[in-house]
């Protein structure tokens, strides 16, 4: 019961799918013991980022089905926040708080004056306008070296508790699968995880909430919305803000995992394809697909080049295969991720799970 | 045509007529003109092929660079084999060069794009999300293919030999390749024209977006005509990535990419999928490119978003809207 | 009391409606008869705030709606059923009703309650369905409904707005003769209710005359009938504009 | 009875999980005009989508003037000479009235190329096409869209129309221009089939009727025979129809 | 140490993304160096050389990742790299918490061994002010006017701020920027033709330029030195981007290497065996790499195979090695390499498909002053 309120009563509906999630938020939250070795926690930090990165632009895009490409936009200035203040004023935790704060009030004021203005117009405009108010502030970003050290970005020391330097222990704590190194890497990792499992929990209650519906309706039928009364273009506004306002979080936590910035790091137009991605991985319009959505695709980007050596290593001296399998074309195999994973899941996994549970209950049930 | 809307088609004389006053000297803004009329020629044969294909067919096809890009490499490779005609010093046999490489480009562009609807539009007409990523990881395919196939790095694309060099006016001078490129621009266009406008093509492409089993079972076969459309989209981009090419003196497998947010910029001043608005649109961001970037090289990397923004506030569907969408 | 004054709607050269003064009672039924292409639809349009007039007001009880916009009048108590079925399509048929029912509770920009925790909404979209003959459809995509029942549903999710002026845009076109009857009674009641004002646009004489308690006729845009239903039924113009009985005449200019 | 343009044999169909045709037997025939009556629901629509190949028989045949038609491809069927109206109209809203008649005449390169006088004789039917030749369709009144509708499928002559509640939204006048419009078309050796809920414009038109039910065909016959017969009416269709009109 | 008996480096570089056909350079230089170095053993005082390749794809979170994880999973010695500096800047703050060593090559902001530095950073590849200093020296004549065209980033500016201090005789009349990607020269050149062309004496547009789209055939089809008199001016590059020089016989500067250049034996064996492997010349990046390997390798057998950091530094400060471009040597103060440049002049040969710089003369390390920037 009580968990069943924690996740606002939406339930993953499919026993797979309730498995599964569970093993993964198991598998994260203990991801420093169960995968010792700085690059698999790198990944599982990355993860629990684009966690909070996507949920918020699943409300976007699932619930209010709002196309934006702006939203990357709105995580760099979470990490640009971080950056500049940690940069300009030290490393103490006042710095976060001020830049976490200054960040937050620039993406509100951006999303609000975004969704007023463009909001209006057709979703395919509003898509193209935010693409191109993303590359000219991407451009902003680089060119106003001073503040955001242009193309080189930011490198910037954390307080104390947070930098490598900082040991818990003497030791290393002695795993079952390796040596656990108890320093402020280990916990500005579960600040992360602590950070977005609230995050999550919060963006949960609020698409079950009844202004989640209203977006859900708004998304099905706007014109049919106004008609009853809600008002659209405030409905629309409110889910730029909140979901500007988590990306910008989400941007915080990036900065402080990698204590570095830079407009290829945060604000790229290839984070927003990775979000797109991960959301039609995971399945539209269901918070849950977030997760098993970055864990899928950051596990897969982190160790395809890997993986294409060891296969690569395989085929050699066979003709062209070898030229498709190096490390270095990569990117083929993940632009082919991208077309099967629209091919094969057009509700996602969750949305196909989901699918099989319900076939199963009617089947049961006749 | 009694009540033709001029309003958009006179902003390209007037931001020239503006921009001299604040260039000042005639000469200088002579070569600034022509510099951005051709370019915004360029910039509308690379954009054409996606009027077609965003503007009507409404496939927001964000792989569109990869045809700009393969076509630049198949005229790498046709100069390559023709080089002795491309270093002739004569025009006509520059010709033997250069006509072979833009059919050549058209060709296998518009190849690739047959299998790119097959394989990559066909599952997610209709859309738009799944066509942004799909047709993503078609671009991410094709530039890597490309790669494969011709190398990671840039290679040299040069003009032929009597393209090279500019026509003197005065003090102004006027590069004969944008000459040139001026003319394929107007003669795209005008084929462009004739076939949407006097032909039931561009009604059945518009007809078909709204409701497709509608105009099935009004009896055409409107699988084969996207189909038809879609390569013919891809070949014009193809053609457009030769012009490029040229232009640039250089190629990159990244090109394509390079100018996917320009020409998206185009097709909607342009009011997505009018042929007249892309040709505006481009005009108008060849020119805005030039001026700002002599007036105030600073301002000149947002020239082309703000003018979209202006555009869009003055008229919230483009230029020359085509559909209500 | 439901007021227009000079009401006006131009589209580029085309006078849709043209100063049209009209006001309606609660308690009574008002049906809106006239060719197509009068302006009935864009009347209501008017009214309701899909589109702005070109000149003219609109108040109801004395308040002066014009400057408002559709969602604002919905809360002022103008509630409207479309012709053409204007649905959210993927949402449960209980969703679609229960959407209406919240927006009247004004519970819309609640972020912090789970929305099947306000058990209240639930039970009136249910008491809703009930009465339009849908609560065996309940958990159907509106999508899937046949279009006899789309059309009930429209008519649902008015009842649940529970405005103080109804307007209905045909609401029997293409049900089956068997369920319009559910329809009709549905109308007779809330006409016995007495304190709300209903419009009615229908094509049907018969149900016209069964209902209305007052007939106006628009035609090309102006109000050029208006009184007892017998007497206007009777009057030339809707025998020769509408009704066609004399088929020399032209519909339309 | 003439020999039948039009038959279903045991046609059944699904669309996604659900079984909504279950085995429709039904003979139309030529040049007369047959109306498909029944309850909301009872899979009216879905024959004709069927018949119109948008949705494909699961089981079954249908032929068309002696071909099997059932596997075919919508616009081979149109093209074998046949017009669908559907429920929902299925009007271009971006195009204008007059490229939407444009599109439907599939004989017509450019609009000179429509039969002028069988332009005339629509326009004098629907004189608001006439009025509103070059507004976008999208604007329309519900009652013009629906003759838009109802004009497209007539702007050349075809053996077969199928036509899906077209009376829905017209003013009575309209109403009779369109039944005066059907009568024309039999003559000229047209088929037409019909799916009705105002059983009046039924009951004037039809030469033969069928009723569904639940995904069948449950009654088949004249339609005089029906219009009579006020028992089988409350049998077959829940209600006396002389109550109404 | 952990690795007994094997020496393992990681090699961070751009494998993929637009840097591609740079960094693959750099690898083959590097492979080619170490092979020479070791004479083709690949051991060191009986360690075996274990290079771990690493793909940053020209990000810079990606690169001090990799680092990271180079340096705690992958347990190596000292790593090389990056190719872009925007990377490079991002992963010295790692060196310095692994207190390991990181050769940088080919990334050539001057921050990296200026004010970003720490004590395990050195450096084989040029800096901006290294090739900035050289290029002023072949343009630096009483005569000359400058207007100056460069990428408008750090890149640019920074370049542009070096050249102009060491710019002593000639005169730079105006700095024209222009974005990465400008894809219409025009009208930025027309600015600096209105500021250059009433000028009087020689009159050069000389152009820092990196990334494609380049300037350089707008210049060539404005004909300017027809016009005007004005001539193009600028350094070296890798070979495809050389053949837009051909359009420029005569044409004048500095550069960091051209395989037909320097004349000592490693680089006559880098090219033979560079020809042997790929079946054309090494290009810009191969001799980094090349030279890269060496400084490593000298600095091991100096060390007798100890890979102990503080040993290392202390070895390879003030340490001079052989590399394509003959010696170079880590100063002390900033580990950066001091090396040759070339003032070179555009030849058009048929027998190339890029314009053949001659050299004019080498500008040795003690031609320029390159200054110290860092703080120790
Ligand atoms: N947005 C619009 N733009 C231009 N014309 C319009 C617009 N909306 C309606 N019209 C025109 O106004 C006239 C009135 O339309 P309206 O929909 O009000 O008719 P109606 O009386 O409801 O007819 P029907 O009985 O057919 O539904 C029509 O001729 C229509 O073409
Ligand atoms: N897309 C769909 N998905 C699921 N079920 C559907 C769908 N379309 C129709 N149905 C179901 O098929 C059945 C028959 O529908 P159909 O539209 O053919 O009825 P109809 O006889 O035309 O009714 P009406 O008179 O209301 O138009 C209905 O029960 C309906 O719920
Ligand atoms: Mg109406
Ligand atoms: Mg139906």
């Amino acid at each position: 019961m009580v968990l069943s309120r924690l996740l606002s009563h939406d339930l993953p509906r499919s026993r797979w799918l309730a498995l599964l999630l569970t093993l993964l938020v198991l598998g994260l939250a203990f991801a420093p013991f169960l995968f010792p070795g700085v690059k698999a926690l790198n990944v599982a930090a990355k993860v629990l980022i684009f966690i909070a990165l996507v949920v918020s632009f699943d409300l976007l895009l699932g619930y209010t089905g709002i196309v934006s490409f702006a939203h990357t936009m709105f995580f760099g200035i979470g990490a640009y926040g971080i950056a500049i203040s940690a940069s300009a004023l030290g490393p103490t935790w006042w710095a976060l708080v001020v830049g976490a704060v200054g960040a937050l009030l620039l993406s509100f004021l951006l999303s609000l004056l975004i969704g007023l203005f463009s909001l209006r117009v057709r979703a395919i405009f509003f898509a193209m306008i935010t693409l191109a108010v993303a590359s000219a502030f991407l451009t902003l970003a680089s060119q106003l070296s001073d503040i955001t050290g242009g193309e080189d970005g930011l490198t910037f020391r954390l307080p104390e508790l947070l930098s490598p330097g900082f040991a818990l222990m003497e030791e290393d704590f002695q795993g079952p699968f390796g040596a656990v190194p108890l320093n402020g890497r280990f916990i500005t990792y579960y600040l992360l995880f602590v950070s977005v499992v609230v995050m999550f929990l919060v963006m949960l209650r609020i698409v079950n909430s009844p202004f989640g519906r209203v977006l859900q309706a708004i998304r099905e039928n706007d014109f049919r919305a106004e008609a009853l009364g809600y008002r659209v273009v405030v409905y629309r506004t409110l889910s730029n803000v909140i979901a500007a306002s988590f990306a910008t979080l989400a941007g915080c936590l990036l900065a402080l995992w990698l204590r570095y910035n830079g407009p290829d790091t945060s604000l790229s137009f290839e984070i927003m394809l990775d979000i797109l991605l991960i959301v039609v991985i995971g399945g539209m319009g269901t918070l849950y697909g977030a997760i098993i959505g970055s864990v899928v695709f950051l596990v897969a980007q982190s160790y395809l080049q890997d993986l294409l050596r060891w296969l690569g290593g395989l085929f050699e001296g066979l003709p062209l295969l070898p030229a498709l399998l190096t490390p270095d074309r990569w990117l083929l195999w993940l632009g082919l991720l991208f077309v099967l994973s629209v091919y094969h899941f057009p509700t996602g996994v969750v949305g196909k799970l989901r699918e099989r549970a319900a076939h199963k209950a009617t089947k049961e049930s006749t | 045509m009694r009540d033709f809307d001029w309003k958009p088609v006179a902003l390209v004389p007037l931001l020239a007529a503006l921009a001299l006053p604040a260039v000042g000297s005639g000469s200088t803004w002579l070569t600034l003109t022509v510099a951005g009329l051709a370019m915004g020629l360029i910039v509308f044969i690379i954009a054409s092929g996606l009027t077609l294909v965003f503007g009507l067919m409404d496939v927001l096809n964000f792989g569109h660079g990869v045809f700009i890009a393969l076509g630049a490499f198949v005229a790498v490779s046709v100069f390559g084999g023709l080089n002795a005609y491309a270093i002739a010093d004569s025009f006509w046999l520059n010709l033997v060069a250069l006509v072979p490489a833009m059919l050549a480009a058209m060709v296998v562009a518009g190849a690739v794009g047959l299998v790119f609807e097959r394989v990559i539009v066909r599952p997610v007409y209709g859309q738009h999300l799944k066509q942004i990523l799909i047709t993503m990881g078609g671009m991410i395919i094709g530039e890597e293919l490309i790669k494969v196939v011709w190398g990671p790095g840039q290679l040299a694309l040069p003009l032929p030999e009597t393209l090279r060099g500019s026509f003197l006016l005065g003090d102004a001078s006027i590069e004969k390749y944008r000459l040139l490129a001026m003319a394929v621009g107007l003669a795209v266009f005008a084929a462009m024209v004739w076939t949407l406008n006097r032909t039931k093509v561009g009604l059945l492409i518009r007809a078909g977006v709204q409701d497709r089993e509608m105009v099935e079972s009004l009896g055409y076969r409107i699988r084969r005509l996207f189909v038809g459309v879609f390569v013919a989209g891809s070949a014009l981009a193809g053609l457009g990535g030769v012009m490029w090419g040229l232009y640039q003196q250089t190629v990159l497998p990244q090109m394509g990419a390079q100018v996917n947010v320009l020409i998206f910029i185009v097709i909607i001043i342009g009011g997505l999928g009018s042929t007249l608005g892309a040709l505006v649109g481009a005009l108008l961001v060849g020119l805005m490119a030039n001026y700002t970037g002599f007036l105030m090289p600073k301002v000149a990397l947002f020239s082309n978003i703000a003018l979209m923004v202006a555009i869009l506030l003055w008229r919230p569907q483009g230029v020359y809207p085509v559909a209500n969408r | 009391m439901l007021q227009t004054s000079n009401l006006t709607v131009r589209f580029g050269g085309h006078v849709a409606v043209n100063a049209v003064s009209c006001g309606f009672a609660p308690g009574t039924l008002t049906a809106i008869v006239g060719p197509n292409g009068a302006g009935k639809t864009t009347y209501f349009n008017l009214i309701s705030g899909q589109i702005k007039a070109t000149a003219g007001t609109v108040t109801l009880d004395g308040r002066e709606l014009t400057p408002l916009s559709a969602p604002l009048r919905t809360r002022a108590g103008l509630g409207r059923a479309f012709q053409l079925t204007n649905l959210f399509p993927q949402l449960s048929v209980r969703e679609n009703v229960r959407m209406a029912v919240q927006a009247r509770a004004g519970a819309g920009l609640d972020f912090f309650r789970i929305w099947s925790d306000r058990k209240d909404l639930l039970d009136q979209a249910d008491d809703i369905l009930r009465t339009v003959a849908l609560a065996d459809k309940a958990e159907a995509r509106a999508a899937s409904l046949p279009h006899g029942d789309q059309r009930k549903l429209e008519v649902g999710i008015l009842m649940a707005l529970d405005p103080k002026v109804y307007m209905f845009d045909e609401p029997t076109a293409g049900m089956s003769v068997d369920e319009v009857p559910v329809i009709l009674n549905l109308i007779r009641r809330l006409k016995a209710d007495k304190s709300k004002t209903i419009l009615l646009v229908e094509h049907k004489m018969d149900v016209v005359r069964e209902l209305s308690d007052r007939i106006i006729v628009l035609h090309n845009g102006e109000l050029v009938a208006d009184g007892e239903p017998e007497a206007v039924i009777a009057s030339p113009v809707v025998q020769q504009a509408y009704l066609g009985i004399n088929p020399e005449e032209e519909v339309a200019a | 009875m003439t020999q039948p343009l039009l038959t279903l044999e045991g046609v059944h169909t699904h669309i996604g999980a659900y079984h909504i045709l279950h085995g429709v037997d039904l003979a139309v025939p030529a040049n007369q005009l047959t109306m498909l009556l029944g309850r909301n629901g009872a899979g009216k629509t879905t024959t004709l989508r069927t018949i119109m190949g948008l949705w494909h028989a699961s089981r079954g045949r249908i032929t068309l003037a002696g071909q099997d038609i059932t596997a075919k491809a919508t616009p081979d069927i149109a093209q074998s000479g046949v017009a669908y109206v559907p429920e929902s109209m299925g009007i271009f809203a971006d195009l204008s009235v007059k490229e939407n008649m444009l599109l439907a005449a599939r004989g017509a390169r450019s609009i000179d190329g429509i039969d002028t006088q069988r332009l005339e004789w629509i326009f004098d039917m629907f004189p608001a096409m006439k009025k509103f030749w070059l507004h976008p369709a999208g604007k329309l009144s519900g009652g013009q869209k629906q003759m838009l509708a109802v004009s497209r499928a007539i702007v050349e002559p075809r053996q077969l129309l199928l036509i899906d509640e077209p009376s829905k939204g017209l003013a009575p006048a309209i109403i009779q221009n369109m039944i005066e419009a059907f009568r024309e078309l039999k003559v000229a050796q047209t088929t037409i089939l019909l799916v009705e809920q105002n059983f009046n414009f039924a009951r004037q038109l039809g030469d033969s009727v069928a009723v569904m039910d639940d995904g069948r065909v449950v009654h088949s016959g004249a339609m005089a025979e029906l219009a009579e017969d006020s028992a089988l009416q409350a049998r077959l269709l829940g209600l006396s129809l002389g109550a109404h009109q | 140490q952990a690795n007994k008996g094997e020496i393992r480096i990681a090699h961070i570089h751009s494998k993929t993304g637009p840097l591609e056909a740079y960094a693959k350079q750099t690898q083959a230089g590097l492979m080619m160096g170490l092979n020479y170095a070791t004479g083709g053993t690949m051991m060191v005082a009986g360690k075996k050389i274990v290079v771990i390749e690493k793909d940053d794809q020209g990000k810079p979170d990606v690169g001090k990742s990799l680092l990271a994880a180079a340096y705690a999973d992958d347990k190596v010695d000292l790593a090389i790299g990056p190719t872009a500096s925007p990377v490079a800047l991002a992963m010295l703050p790692v060196a310095e918490e692994y207190r390991k060593i990181l050769l940088v090559e080919p990334a050539v902001a001057d921050s990296i061994t200026g004010d970003k530095w720490n004590k395990y950073i050195f450096r084989t590849g040029r800096n901006s002010s290294q090739d900035a200093a050289a290029n002023a020296v072949a343009l630096d004549a009483p005569n000359n006017v400058i207007g100056v065209l460069a990428n408008d980033n750090a890149f640019g500016r920074d370049a542009v701020k070096a050249s102009k201090d060491f710019t002593k005789k000639a005169k730079i009349v105006h700095e024209e920027y222009l974005p990465v990607g400008t894809t219409d020269f025009t009208a930025g050149l027309l600015r600096l033709v209105d500021k250059l062309k009433d000028q009087p004496g020689n009159k050069y547009i000389s152009v820092v330029w990196s990334g494609a789209p380049t300037p350089f055939p707008k210049i060539a089809e404005m004909e300017l030195d027809k016009r005007y008199g004005i001539k193009l001016a600028t350094g070296g590059n890798i070979l495809p981007a050389m053949v837009a020089y051909k359009q420029f016989p005569g044409m004048e500067g500095a550069l960091y290497y051209y395989f037909g250049i320097p004349k000592n034996p490693v680089n006559d064996a880098m090219v033979a065996e560079h020809y042997r492997q790929f079946k054309q010349p090494p290009d810009f990046f191969t001799a980094g790499g090349f030279s890269a390997a060496m400084a490593v390798v000298t600095a091991l057998k100096k060390t007798n195979g100890d890979t102990n950091s503080e040993k290392l530094i202390q070895t390879m400060e003030g340490m001079s090695f052989d590399t394509p471009k003959g010696t170079m040597t880590f100063r002390k103060e900033d580990h950066q390499a001091m090396q040759s440049m070339y003032h070179f002049k555009i030849k058009a040969d048929p027998a190339f498909a890029w314009g053949v710089p001659e050299l004019v003369r080498e500008i040795k390390p003690g031609d320029m002053n390159i200054p110290i920037r860092n703080k120790r």
